[in-house]
């Protein structure tokens, strides 16, 4: 059963090349930096995804929204490699990209410090030239560098575990609800961080969250998950340049995608 | 300079080890034309494994195990050593006269249920008394210096015992009832069989035979010395480790009495029938598939 | 703070008191009271035997154990991370797991000699299933969560072992050294007791014979005090270290 | 599915093989190839005595193994937990670590006498300290979070130990049992050697006397089997159902 | 140092006794289901709390809002009595209640199936009485009752923890942010079963967020916490029934509160 893809009415935000900072084209032209296709993924016989379906061009942000336990982590896993047991391709039209990843909950190494956690996935010879410092202050967290993650709070760990995807300097991020547990002005923060970030080196994004005015805010494109087994039930494609979208448009925005039809908007709010 | 050297296995302190200390001492290899090289072990078993694995010329065992090991196809001799055997202790104040008297009691043995003491002291039991001492005692079976502390708190009535503990214990103030060569002797094997023995490989034997006659010869002049002198077991003294003077003087007129006097065709067929008991007694368990005493068990070229 | 320095001494106190205690109601050759082991302690020490033998057993035993823990945590890891590989040779684990010490020892001395080599090789054979045992539990309870984050970074498997899978199995690193050197200590008595002339092994059970207690105990307690230091001043400040990201728990 | 079956198999010929091959290549007495062995365990399981002294000895291990293990857990728990009884005890741990056998045996017999609970006593004396090390590295690994969780809703102490501390001492659980059972046996054979008139110890002993490997080797044949299949239908499916909620692992 | 306690500017918003479910008064008299004082808290002799001070009525529902790191989590530590090595006191003003508790993560027993896990934190006569059942169904997570924990996804272990708290049937229930990583609808099903399970059985509440909406539709006083060393900054109480707090009130009060001058909410948004 594939996404019937239905063509979207077209968004009333208007289309701008620098919303994709990597702009070698439109998302639907050009090669592709990730392509997923899953026709179906079983957990010890029961099926979470049947006829997932998704294709990012270089440097494009899809935003996955869906309900709880649908199956959008295990596609992110699946994205990463970690996860080959599933009938479907993975490809990246290319050679695999450096990946950077904000898993669901921050994956820390306890036994190691909050600076070695960022230094360790750095080449060898980027560990110590002072690039874990820098994200870790852009963090706020210097003042923590080299205390050991069981004495951070939940959301310090969380912002370790952002330090750590962005210092790799990724072409394919993956994010699961890297947002969570940050009070508004930090997570804002983040969020203006990793525009930034993706400004300067261009990435694809995959990013998963529950926040619809945080997806809004963020991404080239929306994809509404259907409750599982998942697919793609809808998708949004945002035109309108990431920094003209304010507070108003994002409200604006999110009221519209709420009043749609389609019974897969219902599921998000 | 180029005498040659014969390395024998011995345990430090053991009885073995005072013969040699004496021909090292007076220099008797240097006379007989060899160089003794001692290889100091802990325990017997560590002997054996040294002779199997090549460490050593010649280590001190009895001759029983030399049998077995011909059987299974090793090719080890023996040389008489010493005909001292140990003995059934009692208490002074214990009731036990004979071994009549050991129905019903706790005997400590040493060693194993295979061990050739009470092997014949089972036979003797039940051809003289038809006691089976196996139902009618409870024998316990353990370490000997285990059954010497055993002996000396009464948990044991009697003991039967290696030598040199036998000696301490009668130092100690405990009785004889009867020894290992009066059991041979009620059972009809009249001629005094040397239990304890210089074991080597046959090929060492003949590859160095001026070097085993020399030791033999050296080995015959330290035990004469031992015989006669007291002040050589005086100079032994810190190699006895002897609690006491008792057990001193018990540990020396053991020795001495159990010094081989003849080694003739006569002891050969006495350890010969010996054996044959021996395998009746003991069965498959303790000589192996050999019911008789394998050929060249006892080398050939010594006898006196 | 003082509790905590005052502890061990009286730790030690009441050891030694039981102790003394205990000879005193024995009363007999079996067990000898602190004062007569000291005696012999001191008297085989001012002879330089103590020193001689012990020096020589700790050498034997060091050189065993480093290699029982580095071959032994190699093969333990590898079984616990490869069901094929545990599949394979977990049977010759048992094996050799259970085989006698005398057995690996007769066969190393008959085979190998009487050597040296052949002596600290029985050890090491008799010791490494052991920590193959405890190092392959370890690793089959790691946390996939931490191979998996440094699969998605596409971290070096040096770095992996390193940083991910070692941190991992350091309380069974060191129940395998702990465990693992008392293993050693009594199964070099054996070697040495079989086919050693010098060692502690080899003097205590010379006093055996003697039915000495007084100076296997002299010996056992010099032993006992070098392991002490050795835990005071290597394995504690090291697992110390190595643990040092564990909350602190209140005392429960 | 196929190779799981046939792996043991195959790890069992692969052994044997091996094993004949040594045997072949040595040509001695001193390693005697599987098929004398066979015969030596034929002819000693048709007089019956292989199963009367397996038996035996079986059952001593068994008795010291259940109280070494239950004693040793109980202690290692402790003072994994306590500090304060880690501070005061932890030197006498080292102590009981590194006392050798012979010296508890020895002191076993002279005390209790030549008995039955001499002999059990003196193995789960030597055993225990070596459960104490491994658990209390255990519990000093525990998962502080879900003993906070636990206390939170103030649950009984007694179902804190069942369902937030022994879960996670499994594997630590696992390790000492498999290495306990070895070091048991190791010991049971010098507890037997030294004081017993029967049992598999008391075997291997005449056997050794005689230099019979082969005889020593049907027996620990025997002995080997019988883990085996205590592995194979006792440790193995207890500690699979035991950690069944562990995330299945791809071969990594 | 102690929190200044100013008198708050009189809310606009009606007082009401329906409110306060236990209503044995006004929060502010009465016998007191727990009063904290933290004079100082500190970790390897960082202060992290100096002089905080919480009080709640028997049945008030307080959420604390304030940034990361600042000692939310802390604070409810040691309100369990989980942490005693604190400088102040903690009493309930009677017998110690019945506690629940939603962690910051899960901290489901991954050894344990979610049944059990729910099941083993009731007193021993409830355990297989369906009480654990309940709850899970209320959580929409009966087909994974059988489940170890270590194969749900986040979103459902979040329920499970809930479902914990909810079944102890607590006397006092701290709860910190226990709706992240769930999406919008299920949230809002959360806090309406949070909602009627309080007006069941009533419970003090001490509930931290980063969401400051959520906070205006639960809470009957909000508290602001200063950054590190945190203490209370701002107070703001709730008037309006719960039940008449519909999205426009709650965007309203969030906008009345974000435009406060004090500084302390301008480290809300
Ligand atoms: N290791 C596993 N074994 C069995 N089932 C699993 C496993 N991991 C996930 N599942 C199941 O797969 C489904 C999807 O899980 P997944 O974690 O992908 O959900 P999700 O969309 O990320 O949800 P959430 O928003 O709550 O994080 C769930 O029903 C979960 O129970
Ligand atoms: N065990 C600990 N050891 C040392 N410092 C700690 C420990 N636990 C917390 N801290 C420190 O205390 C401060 C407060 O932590 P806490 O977890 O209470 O913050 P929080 O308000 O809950 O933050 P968040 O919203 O991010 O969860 C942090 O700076 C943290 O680093
Ligand atoms: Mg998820
Ligand atoms: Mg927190």
């Amino acid at each position: 059963m594939r996404t019937p893809s239905p063509s979207w009415p077209s968004s009333n935000f208007s289309s701008c090349a620098s919303c994709n900072p990597s702009s070698s084209g439109s998302p639907a032209g050009g090669r592709c930096a990730l392509r997923l296709e899953i026709r179906s993924k079983r957990f010890a016989g029961r099926e979470v995804i049947r006829g997932l379906s998704l294709a990012a061009a270089p440097g494009e942000f899809l935003a996955l929204v869906g309900p709880s336990g649908c199956g959008k982590t295990t596609a992110l896993t699946i994205a990463a490699g970690l996860d080959r047991d599933f009938d479907g391709t993975l490809d990246f039209g290319g050679p695999e990209p450096v990946l950077g990843c904000v898993f669901q909950t921050p994956r820390l190494l306890p036994w190691r410090t909050v600076r070695q956690n960022v230094a360790l996935v750095l080449p060898k010879a980027r560990r110590s030239d002072g690039t874990a410092e820098r994200w870790l202050a852009a963090m706020g967290l210097e003042a923590v560098a080299d205390e050991f993650p069981g004495r951070l709070s939940g959301g310090m760990a969380r912002r370790v575990a952002l330090a750590r995807a962005f210092a790799v300097e990724p072409g394919l991020l993956l994010m699961d609800e890297p947002f969570v547990s940050l009070d508004e002005p930090t997570a804002q923060r983040m969020r203006a961080l990793l525009t930034t970030m993706l400004e300067r080196s261009p990435a694809t994004v995959l990013f998963v969250t529950h926040n619809l005015r945080e997806a809004i805010q963020l991404a080239d494109r929306i994809l509404v998950m259907a409750p599982g087994p998942t697919r793609v039930a809808a998708e949004v494609p945002l035109k309108t340049p990431r920094a003209l979208r304010d507070d108003a448009l994002v409200e604006r925005v999110r009221a519209e995608l709420l009043a749609r039809p389609d019974p897969a908007f219902r599921l998000l709010a | 300079a180029d005498r040659p050297a014969v390395t024998i296995g011995v345990l430090k302190f053991g009885t073995v080890s005072w013969e040699l200390d004496v021909i090292r001492h007076h220099r008797l290899d240097e006379a007989a034309g060899f160089e003794l090289k001692l290889m100091e072990l802990a325990s017997g078993q560590a002997a054996q494994i040294a002779l199997q694995g090549g460490a050593v010329d010649m280590i001190a065992s009895d001759w029983l195990w030399v049998a077995r090991q011909r059987a299974a196809g090793a090719d080890l001799t023996f040389i008489p050593h010493s005909a001292a055997v140990g003995a059934l202790m009692v208490p002074a104040t214990s009731p036990i006269a004979s071994v009549a008297d050991l129905k019903g009691r706790r005997i400590g043995v040493a060693g194993t249920p295979i061990d050739k003491s009470w092997l014949l002291l089972k036979a003797l039991a039940r051809d003289q008394y038809a006691l089976d001492l196996d139902a009618a005692a409870t024998p316990v079976f353990a370490a000997p210096p285990l059954l010497n502390q055993k002996a000396a708190t009464g948990e044991l009535d009697a003991v039967l015992n290696f030598w040199p503990y036998a000696a301490r214990l009668q130092a100690a103030g405990m009785r004889t009832v009867i020894g290992v060569d009066g059991m041979m002797r009620d059972l009809g094997l009249s001629a005094q069989v040397p239990a304890v023995g210089f074991v080597f490989h046959e090929g060492w034997a003949r590859a160095n035979p001026a070097a085993l006659d020399a030791f033999v010869a050296a080995s015959r002049k330290a035990k004469a010395i031992m015989a006669q002198s007291d002040a050589e077991w005086d100079r032994l003294r810190p190699l006895m480790k002897a609690e006491d003077e008792a057990t001193w003087a018990a540990l020396r007129d053991q020795f001495r009495a159990g010094i081989p006097q003849r080694w003739t065709e006569e002891e050969r067929e006495a350890a010969a029938r010996l054996y044959g008991l021996m395998a009746k007694l003991g069965g498959r368990e303790l000589v192996g598939n050999a019911m008789a005493l394998p050929d060249g068990t006892f080398w050939p070229g010594v006898r006196f | 703070m003082r509790w905590r320095r005052l502890a061990p001494v009286l730790s030690l106190a009441l050891l030694v008191g039981l102790w003394a205690v205990a000879a005193e109601l024995a009363a007999s050759r079996s067990l000898p009271g602190p004062a007569a082991v000291l005696s012999v302690l001191i008297r085989e020490a001012a002879d330089g035997a103590l020193f001689h033998h012990l020096g020589i057993t700790l050498a034997r035993m060091a050189a065993a154990f480093v290699i029982a823990m580095s071959i032994g945590s190699a093969l333990g890891i590898l079984l616990g991370r490869s069901a094929t590989a545990d599949r394979l040779f977990g049977l010759w684990l048992t094996v050799f797991l259970n085989i006698p010490a005398l057995v690996v020892i007769v066969l190393a001395y008959v085979w190998f000699g009487l050597t040296e080599a052949a002596a600290v090789g029985a050890v090491a054979v008799n010791k490494i299933p052991n920590v193959v045992v405890v190092l392959r539990e370890g690793t089959r309870a790691i946390d996939e969560q931490y191979v998996e984050m440094a699969r998605t970074f596409r971290m070096a498997r040096s770095d992996v072992l390193r940083h991910v899978l070692l941190p991992q199995l350091t309380p069974y690193f060191a129940a395998a050294a702990r465990s693992g050197l008392a293993l050693i200590w009594k199964i070099v008595l054996v070697v040495e007791l079989l086919g050693r002339s010098d060692g502690v092994g080899f003097q205590i059970h010379l006093y055996f014979q003697m039915f000495d207690v007084a100076g296997i105990l002299a010996y056992t307690v010099a032993f006992v005090a070098v392991v002490q230091l050795l835990e005071l001043c290597v394995l504690q400040p090291v697992e110390q270290r190595l643990t040092r990201w564990r909350p602190v728990r209140a005392e429960a």
